[in-house]
């Protein structure tokens, strides 16, 4: 029981909660934060797996990106104090169901493998490993990230743009309607 | 059984536990970005999975030294971020279409 | 050395008093606690006094002279008024977010000091990933600050917030190409390992000098950092977030008390941490021209103990924090020189101007490095001239 | 390694609980006495009109997702370009290797940002367009107002 | 890495990347990019200059230089199946390269002065560019055709210059009878391509390679004994469909109806396709494999393909006044001869004879595309006539090459004619049953020089019959320079070392008649006794075939003097006393179009889609998939009616409950096009897998 099992301990509470409320919790908004909470657990298991580069990575894709971004749309496309967001149990029932069974499924089937002959992390520096990787026999999904990046950055601008023009578009429609509407 | 830190078993049961209350997010939320962010706890799940097993079952992984596991992580962490990206931005587009992003009221694909 | 290991030391110490140590943690949780409450905040708090002093000085005022002499313990009677103060929060806030979004900032400006190479033999953590760790937590006040101002129900926070969210956001990507400059060039991330590297170069010396020094195109890349540094840490010009002209304070329209002033402790602290950081990977840390402050030997020992190390690091601390408060008194200065920006001139410059420059030092400094064999300019000229 | 995450863990720990540690020591000191002119939102002095959070400027949107994009860039490059040095001091082709996946990554995302650049989607007033929608959404609502 | 290597590389890479260049800015450079693709071609030549004196400076026949990189490997656990892409370079390449890229690179040079016509138009999308551009690809395949030193490879290049052939020829592209010539040739050459590539499936399937080392190696150490397929054996079947491609590709006797109309192409493209590249690919092809074919006992077959085609190619090429049906004809029958004397077992002899034939035909081919040129595209030898006079440099080299063709001492074709006819005489010596081989080989020998200096008497002797004839004009250099060089390789000295052929004054030193000194064939276990036979059969022939074939060729030519230049004889008084059906086979061409379009395809192919077409819309479409319709409407109108019955009438308005209302959901919104009903469906799909898996 040393400060390292205290640690992951912790992790594991925090984002076991973080996930509850990702996934229950009434207001999206909150959903959201609990969602930072366990994906902060999860850099700290990274952390305690002796992961650090993909620790920081976490940090800085997750946490510095995708829910600044997340949060950019939450607080864009719900205007949540008129609207709680609560769904009825009815929704709920199902999926809580399956995920269940899936769980259940899953341990049962991790407790028919044998875990006894393990390693204990070592906590070398992992970039430079993670680095000759990335140039050796991944350099191709290097290369292939990159264009994937490049496809999904304009995709993602080509699709979010035109919410801008099609008000526009639909604006000058109006008001076309409105001249013909003057002219007769 | 108490130490944790090297204790593969937990973090997987762990991670099944992200997967879990990601799938229910994901199916059951009524805003898209609920069900996005379900989507984000089960990939989580996967990747931290991955460097599980990379570093608790180091002596069993074959030629670990090129640490496989993490770099799958970290590929797993970069798709999530373009998929962010492009999902965020339809979410957008849904929105200024119709002025929600109720995922029970997106039924073009009605059958 | 970590600063806990340093502290660890005095376990001989409590060995020979009780005939018992304290376990690791305590030690590191102490080091966390000199630096940031002994050392980060006082130095905020100190520099709020210094700023006013400055803008006073610039405006031809006298400025705070009546709490202490000079008014140096002026910082002091502000932190106690602001912790005595009511704390009011709008009926309609959001009241768990207003409630942790002061952590978020917190984390990611304190928390970020633990990279900070004071001195050769105090760090709080020498990380192998230090910049990138550095990195990641300044990615969390964005995200504090986001959520703050969206907490306090009001549209000029919100407004504020999400300039400031776009705006830090934007311009971690320059900052992050800068620093991914200076990692290319050393090949190491460790902040202790990349001070080590600047040191006055010597005939077998691992050192090359300042990176800021090192190539053209560093120099260029050092600016381009201070410039993104500045808006990472919403300075003027690039303080939209809290235009008092236009937004009334910005994010922080409805902190109060001592909210407010953790807020405001927490950006004097980023302003410190990143001239901590510009001092470290470019300004040679606690290197001083023509000599290498390790090799400073006076002789002092305790019984069989050298008291070099401490020296050696009273001095390095000396060196370290004169540059950070000349880059700090820079960033001051700047406040009353130029105007603020507008924000489409804010995103054009972190896109169209801060972006491909730093893509362009970048490949020119991995070229340099390649042709050279890493050695900077200077190297190159003693070679020629000779020196060694 | 274990022992500098410990130290980092512990400055991170300590500065996320300082807010409410003091917050809550200060709740012991000071004073509380709410009333109506404290518990509204600031706006000029004007009784606050209608919710704060409210739709803004999709821009912003569309800056985060051009940043997503790029951070994972920068993220993805530290590892690489870490290697610069060692792989020149290994000589042969490796540091040609590590140069050439690196800046082909590099020139690939900066395709991105030209392409950006020329459709004009990272200015923040890309035309006259957004103006001149807003101006017509508004003489539309005179329009409707009027008819 | 042999620095060898990289220059055979770079052989092919330079015409490619001109193509690709061309292809992308070739209208915006300078003079539309011509010299782009014809410098990368001399560069090329070049090269293989280079590789060509390494070959030289050690001079065995054994020598080769190759390498090969796996490209894919689909390697099972007991069969190693591998795809190698690779280069191999020996005295056949290495020589084959050379040739290659000098008609090559001349033809190039001459086609600047021939497409001059057609420079700078971009009303007609400037096809000048795209010419060159063609002209790059098609000699880019052709070298890595060369170089690959395995038959996958070798199968890419050869398709892509079928389909280089096909835009070549069809170049003149509004001209219908191009179009079809284009087309024609392409179908035509992918019949062969057929029998090619199941010969080649069949080799991987029986090697898991297509190198021809491994090949080789699989011959000799047995590989191919008591396989079978179908019934038939393996090396018999696989050496027969490669051999069908060789037949598609260089036109031999059941294929060879595209190869005349082919000449509809400029003729600077017949000069590469038909003389230089193309159709001696095939022959290259069959050479490669030429031990799998000696071994499998194709080559009786491939003799008297070879005898069929060179005989009666010859005899059509009496009847033609067009300049450039005679040329072709006669490439028909001189690639006749190569398969035959293939065919015959002598691999050395036809490998001479293909580079002989290759650079005197590309003459002969430019030399006529001159003449066209001077005669303002006017075809035909009976408006020609007395052009002697006005061709300085045309005329001799014309001369020179028709010479070498014919078989007149001192020149290439004497000697490869000579060794050819030996052969086929050895051969006929061994085996009598075949004497027919001889009758074929001879008589076209004595054919061949007739009609060729009938072609040369109509057009340079006597007296001019048209007005272009009277007023043409010697061409410009870069139009007669290659002929001038060509022409100068058409001597026999090139070759042999010495005049006549035979090495009696040698002047290579040991040099002397190197091809075939280079080039023995590949041993084959079991086939020594009879090659060494047959040497000795052939070399015991020598001087009566050599006497022989003076004799023919003396008589051809003097039979055309007396007819075409003293016309003391006439051709119709002649001609009238054959009898009127060989006039009419020749006419029609033997009825070969006529049965292949007539019979082949319009009374068998096309029904027979007719009638497939049918099946498809009756049996599939009406029955089977508008019935299918009817069952599945029946299917949801039982279900419609089962849901309204049962689930609603009965579970849910019956028993109604939790369960029921939720099953009925969750059943009757499976389409409702809700994302996360989908996912919940797969969710379902995942602990059902789990379940049949049986590992819960």
């Amino acid at each position: 029981m040393t400060i390292a099992d205290i640690f992951v301990g912790a992790c594991f509470i925090l984002g076991a909660f973080g996930a509850f409320f990702t996934a229950f919790h009434p207001n999206i908004l909150y959903a959201a934060i609990s969602l930072i909470l366990s994906l902060l657990s999860v850099a700290g298991l990274y952390g305690a797996l002796g992961a650090d580069f993909l620790a920081a990575a976490q940090l800085i894709i997750y946490i510095g990106g995708i829910l600044i971004v997340i949060l950019f749309a939450v607080m864009m496309s719900e205007d949540i104090y008129k609207k709680r967001f609560f769904e009825g149990a009815k929704k709920y029932i199902w999926p809580t169901i399956f995920s269940g069974i899936v769980f259940v499924t899953l341990t049962r089937v991790m407790m028919q493998v044998d875990w006894s002959n393990g390693s204990t992390p070592d906590f070398e520096p992992t970039s430079r490993a993670m680095g000759w990787a990335l140039v050796g026999p991944y350099a191709v999904t290097f290369q292939y990230v990159a264009i994937i990046l490049l496809f999904g950055l304009i995709g993602a601008v080509i699709i979010a743009r035109p919410a801008i023009k099609m008000k526009q578009r639909a604006a000058e429609i109006a008001v076309e309607d409105n001249t013909e509407e003057k002219d007769a | 059984m108490m130490n944790l830190a090297s204790n593969l078993p937990a973090f997987l049961a762990f991670s099944f536990l992200l997967f879990s209350f990601g799938i229910v997010a994901a199916l059951s939320r009524k805003s898209a970005i609920g069900v996005f962010m379900g989507v984000e706890l089960m990939l989580n799940a996967a990747a931290l999975n991955f460097v599980a097993f990379q570093t608790l079952r180091r002596g069993v992984v074959e030629n670990g030294h090129w640490l496989h596991g993490h770099i799958f992580s970290l590929f797993v962490i970069i798709l999530a971020a373009i998929e962010a990206a492009v999902a965020l931005a339809i979410v957008l587009r849904i929105f200024g279409n119709r002025q929600t992003i109720d995922m029970d009221r997106a039924t073009e694909l009605k059958g | 050395m970590s600063l806990a290991e340093f502290l660890s030391g005095l376990n001989t110490i409590l060995n020979h008093l009780f005939g018992t140590g304290l376990p690791m943690f305590v030690f590191s949780l102490l080091s966390a606690v000199i630096v940031i409450l002994l050392f980060v905040m006082p130095l905020g708090g100190v520099s709020t006094y210094i700023e006013r002093k400055i803008a006073a000085d610039f405006q031809e005022r006298i400025g705070p002279n009546r709490v202490g002499p000079l008014g140096i313990l002026q910082f002091m009677a502000d932190g106690l008024k602001m912790f005595l103060k009511e704390d009011t929060m709008p009926r309609n806030a959001d009241r768990m977010v207003y409630n942790i979004a002061p952590s978020f900032v917190t984390a990611g400006s304190f928390g970020a000091f633990a990279v900070v190479p004071f001195s050769a033999y105090i760090i709080g953590a020498d990380l192998n990933i230090g910049v990138f760790f550095a990195m990641a937590l300044g990615s969390l006040v964005s995200l504090g600050v986001l959520l703050g101002a969206w907490s306090s129900d009001n549209k000029w926070s919100l407004l504020g917030g999400m300039r400031g969210a776009a705006q830090m956001v934007s311009y971690e990507i320059p900052l992050g190409l800068a620093v991914l400059s200076v990692v290319t060039i050393c090949g190491s991330m460790s902040m202790h390992q990349l001070v080590g590297m600047q040191a006055w170069p010597t005939a077998g010396g691992e050192g090359h000098f300042w990176n800021v020094f090192h190539n053209p195109f560093m120099f260029v890349n050092f600016f381009i950092f201070f410039i993104a540094a500045l808006a990472e840490c919403n300075r003027v010009p690039f303080d939209l977030p809290e235009a008092e002209s236009e937004l009334v304070s910005g994010f922080n329209t409805e902190f109060s008390g001592m909210r407010f002033g953790l807020y405001a402790l927490s950006e004097f602290a980023d302003v410190i941490l990143f001239a901590c950081i510009a001092t470290a990977i470019f300004l040679g840390g606690w290197h001083l021209p023509f000599f290498d402050l390790q090799n400073l030997n006076l002789g002092l020992t305790i019984g069989e103990m050298s008291l070099n190390p401490l020296i050696q690091s009273l001095v390095m601390i000396g060196v370290f924090l004169t540059k950070v408060a000349l880059l700090v008194f820079i960033v001051m200065w700047l406040r009353w020189t130029l105007p603020r920006l507008r924000v489409d001139q804010l995103m054009n410059l972190c896109w169209k101007y801060l972006i491909p420059i730093s893509f362009f030092n970048l490949i020119g400094a991995a070229v340099w490095t390649w042709v050279f064999e890493g050695q900077s300019l200077l190297q190159l000229v003693g070679k020629v001239l000779g020196v060694y | 390694m274990l022992q500098e995450f410990g130290n980092a863990l512990s400055f991170i720990i300590l500065a996320a609980i300082l807010p409410p540690v003091i917050l809550i020591l200060g709740s012991f000191f000071r004073p509380s006495f709410p009333h109506e002119g404290k518990l509204t939102s600031y706006e000029c002095g004007e009784l606050p009109e209608g919710s704060a959070y409210i739709m803004f400027n999709n821009r912003f949107y569309l800056v985060a997702i051009v940043f997503l994009v790029f951070d994972v860039e920068v993220a993805l490059l530290f590892p690489v370009l870490l290697l610069f040095r060692e792989a020149i001091e290994i000589g042969g082709p490796s540091a040609l290797q590590v140069f050439s996946l690196a800046f082909a990554f590099l020139g690939v995302l900066f395709v991105g940002l030209v392409y950006e650049w020329k459709t004009g989607d990272i200015d923040w007033v890309k035309d006259a367009s957004d103006r001149r929608d807003v101006l017509l959404s508004h003489e539309q609502q005179a329009d409707g107002r009027a008819s | 890495m042999d620095s060898l290597i990289l220059y055979a590389l770079l052989i092919p890479a330079l015409p490619l990347a001109a193509y690709f260049i061309l292809c992308v800015v070739g209208n915006r450079l300078p003079r539309q990019g011509d010299w782009l693709s014809t410098g990368a071609i001399f560069t090329s030549f070049l090269c293989a200059v280079r590789i060509f004196f390494e070959m030289w400076s050690n001079f065995s026949p054994d020598w080769v230089v190759q390498q090969s990189w796996t490209w894919m490997d689909l390697s099972t656990l007991n069969i190693p199946w591998k795809l190698d892409l690779g280069v191999r370079l020996d005295n056949l390449s290495a020589t084959m390269l050379v040739m290659v890229t000098l008609c090559a690179a001349l033809i190039h040079l001459f086609s600047i002065g021939y497409m001059r016509d057609h420079h700078g138009k971009p009303e007609d999308g400037y096809r000048y560019t795209s010419f060159f551009s063609y002209l790059s690809l098609f000699t880019a395949a052709m070298l890595g055709l060369v170089i690959s030193d395995n038959l996958f490879s070798l199968f890419m290049c050869w398709e892509v210059m079928g389909l280089c052939s096909y835009l070549l020829i069809g170049f003149y592209r509004h001209k219908p009878s191009a179009a079809n010539a284009s087309l024609k040739a392409f179908m035509t050459t992918r019949v062969g391509d057929l029998g090619l590539f199941i010969g080649l499936l069949a080799i991987f399937a029986l090697l898991g390679s297509f190198r021809f080392e491994d090949l080789y190696n699989a011959i000799n150490s047995g590989v191919f004994t008591n396989e079978q397929i179908l019934g038939i054996p393996a090396a018999f079947l696989i050496g027969l469909g490669i051999f069908i491609g060789t037949v598609g590709k260089s036109a031999q006797f059941p294929l060879q109806i595209w190869l005349p109309d082919a000449m509809e192409g400029p003729t600077p493209v017949s000069a590469l396709i038909h003389a230089a590249t193309m159709v001696s690919a095939g022959i290259y092809l069959i050479i490669r494999v030429f031990p799998l074919l000696e071994y499998g006992g194709v080559l009786t077959i491939v003799a008297y393909v070879g005898g069929i085609t060179c005989f009666f190619a010859a005899i059509l090429a009496i009847k033609q006044n067009d300049i450039k049906k005679v040329l072709a004809y006669s490439t028909l029958s001189q690639l006749g001869y190569m398969v035959l004397v293939l065919g015959v077992g002598s691999y050395s002899t036809s490998f001479f004879h293909l580079i002989t034939h290759a650079v005197f035909k590309a003459c002969l081919f430019m030399a006529s595309g001159a003449v066209i040129f001077a005669m303002h595209h006017e075809q035909d030898m009976r408006e020609m006539g007395g052009l002697k006079k006005h061709l300085k440099f045309t005329f001799p080299a014309m001369l020179i090459t028709t010479m070498a063709i014919s078989g007149v001492p001192g020149f290439s074709g004497f000697a490869s004619k000579d060794k050819i006819l030996a052969y086929v005489w050895g051969y006929v010596h061994l085996h009598p049953q075949h004497a027919l081989l001889a009758f074929f080989a001879y008589a076209t020998a004595g054919l061949t020089a007739f009609y060729m200096f009938r072609l040369i008497f109509m057009t340079f002797w006597g007296a001019p019959r048209s007005k272009h004839a009277e007023h043409a004009h010697e061409v410009t250099w870069n139009m007669w320079l290659p002929l001038a060089i060509l022409a100068a390789l058409s001597f026999c000295v090139v070759y042999t070392g010495s005049v006549t052929g035979f090495g009696f004054d040698s002047i290579f030193g040991a040099a002397n008649n190197w091809i075939t000194k280079l080039n023995p064939a590949p041993l084959v276990v079991g086939a020594e006794a009879a090659r060494q036979a047959l040497e000795e059969a052939a070399h015991h022939a020598h001087y009566p075939a050599m006497i022989a074939s003076l004799i023919l060729a003396s008589g051809g030519i003097f039979f055309a003097y007396l007819m075409y230049g003293s016309r003391r004889l006439s051709a119709e008084k002649l001609s009238k006393k054959w009898p009127n059906f060989v006039h009419k086979a020749i006419d029609n061409l033997y009825y070969f179009d006529w049965f292949y379009i007539k019979v082949l395809i319009q009374k068998l192919f096309l029904p027979f889609s007719d009638k497939s077409a049918k099946v498809d819309n009756v049996l599939l479409d009406r029955v089977l998939v508008d019935g299918w319709k009817d069952v599945t409407m029946v299917g949801q109108k039982a279900s419609g009616i089962f849901d309204d019955m049962v689930v609603d009438g009965v579970m849910v308005d019956g028993v109604g409950g939790m369960l029921p209302t939720a099953l009925g959901n969750s059943l009757r919104s499976l389409q409702n096009g809700k994302v996360q009903r989908y996912l919940m469906v797969a969710v379902v799909a995942l602990m059902l897998l789990f379940l049949f898996r049986g590992v819960v």
